[in-house]
């Protein structure tokens, strides 16, 4: 059986998100090849454009229905989910959507505020998720799959203007400035 | 003066955008000045604003102090170039974010919800099946870690009050700091500020003295002294 | 949306076989065209010979993964049930020893984070079990007595420090702290 077929098997069964690394130990299989598989998925399932739908963040990966069947599924599966957020949740969410994994200082820099209990707040709700850099010694803070499940989209680079506000130039310059202040 | 709605404001970039947008300006340091008064204004007049917000409230109000008298006073302060850009520049990138949030809210609005699975998608039996190298120990010492994690959440809240007092303290400072200008030079006050808050406070008093109309401020031209006279003497 | 989409995602995400004339209820759509739906959605499955199979028992459909990935299959869910715990698990199963019965929301409140995934985990590997506080409506989690057995005990009480780990004075300050936020 094809290693295309057998990931698309796993993440079917699976509860949880799987990565490429989680595949290609379960599977023997070189990531490269993993890799390769996965994009050749993630394509059928974008030109099928049916009722399942292939998300990914970084390098990991999650079958879930589409978003167009939302309002029957959710009856289906009684789910109470009603995407009810906070002005400051919303703001704190679209810039790790855009811009994560991020850091907390960066985070409170675009958004004037400190972030600490919005922080908490997001990751208690499974909305976002942390991880320690340990290079930088920082914890990074990524959207999860729960939040794109909020958005119906595959995945952060289908969202409005992302290149353009996953790259500011003008905030890379500021970033500078205030580490150089701090330091 | 223009009525601020005491609506809760996601923060102090917030506030500052939506003022200079009811003003129907663009994002500048003449803009920033413009709505200096307006964004004090607001911090005097709201009450349910959090110790967390707050501080942050301040530290904008000092950097906005800071341009203004830059607009003001361009012959006296010319290291502070760094601090108006900056505010100018984190309110623009602040503007792209909180414009892009309210489409992602609309997205979210449209509640195209996707669902994944809870379960697993296979019939098998549940078995008691423990980790192998689990103990006893293993657990304390990990509650153990957990408890001094817990300790630094729970101080939280304290910090970010200790910041706001110092804060609220540099506050009371202007108000000490009005007597003594009332009787004397401003340019000569700016003069022996050491730090770059001192001049903001010594501005700060200042403008109060004149909103009071406690003080006259006169200048004969654009680069001459400024003299404060006042008014009651 | 397409009536097809929406069988496929109702079939994915249902963990029994539905039934044709449930799934027209389910919709409010004639049993004729859920019928010609299927039809189509099982031609796709076939031609698609992919991971994923579209079964179909008397007047059933069900989802399920292709007969070839069952191996792979099965060790995935070895490798979910037996092995280490990862460190939030073992972080989640330590407050659920030291502080049960506790909700999930208590839970997430000591360990700052989302607790969904990993109770389910626990759950499903025997360490905790559920149990419905009828006074308050919430459930309660609690160690199974076969994971205490295991650990060599007889009571939670009998863990190391028990005393002193379960009566922190910090611990019941965050805790209700957050309610007093809740409130």
């Amino acid at each position: 059986m094809s290693i295309e077929n057998q990931i698309e098997s796993l993440l079917f069964i699976s509860h949880k998100p799987l990565s490429i690394k989680e595949l290609a130990k379960l599977m023997s299989v070189e990531i490269e090849e993993i890799k390769n598989a996965l994009a050749e998925l993630e394509k059928k399932y974008e030109t099928r454009a049916g009722g399942i739908k292939l998300l990914k963040i970084d390098d990991k990966y999650q079958m879930a229905t589409a978003g167009d069947s939302g309002e029957i599924v959710k009856k289906f599966i009684k789910s109470e989910m009603t995407g009810e957020l906070t002005r400051p949740s919303l703001e704190a969410l679209t810039v790790i959507a855009y811009r994560g994994p991020i850091s907390k200082a960066e985070l409170e820099i675009i958004r004037g505020v400190n972030c600490s209990l919005i922080l908490r707040n997001l990751l208690m709700r499974g909305l976002i998720e942390a991880e320690e850099d340990k290079k930088k010694a920082v914890t990074a803070y990524r959207i999860t799959f729960d939040f794109l499940k909020y958005l119906g989209l595959s995945k952060v680079e289908e969202l409005p203007d992302f290149e353009k506000l996953n790259r500011n130039n003008n905030l890379e310059k500021l970033l500078q400035g205030v580490e150089n202040i701090n330091n | 003066m223009y009525q601020i709605k005491t609506e809760q404001f996601s923060g102090p970039l917030d506030l500052l955008l939506q003022l200079i947008e009811n003003q129907k300006l663009d994002i500048s340091q003449v803009s920033l000045a413009q709505v200096t008064d307006q964004y004090l204004a607001y911090l005097d007049e709201v009450k349910d604003i959090s110790a967390t917000e707050l501080a942050d409230f301040l530290v904008v109000a000092t950097k906005l102090l800071v341009i203004k008298s830059k607009i003001l006073l361009p012959q006296t302060i010319d290291e502070e170039e760094d601090s108006a850009e900056e505010l100018e520049a984190q309110l623009k990138i602040y503007k792209d974010y909180q414009e892009a949030s309210k489409i992602i809210e609309k997205i979210i609005g449209q509640k195209r919800f996707s669902f994944s699975r809870e379960r697993i998608a296979f019939q098998f039996e549940p078995a008691f099946s423990p980790p192998p190298q689990l103990n006893a120990k293993v657990l304390s010492d990990v509650f153990g870690e957990i408890l001094k994690r817990i300790e630094y959440v729970v101080s939280l809240p304290q910090k970010v009050m200790e910041r706001t007092v110092s804060l609220r303290e540099m506050v009371t400072n202007i108000r000490e700091h009005l007597r003594e200008i009332g009787k004397t030079n401003f340019y000569q006050v700016l003069k022996n500020a050491k730090s770059r808050t001192e001049v903001v406070v010594c501005f700060m008093a200042l403008l109060e003295l004149i909103k009071q109309g406690e003080v006259v401020v006169k200048q004969k031209g654009v680069f001459d002294e400024i003299m404060v006279e006042s008014i009651k003497s």
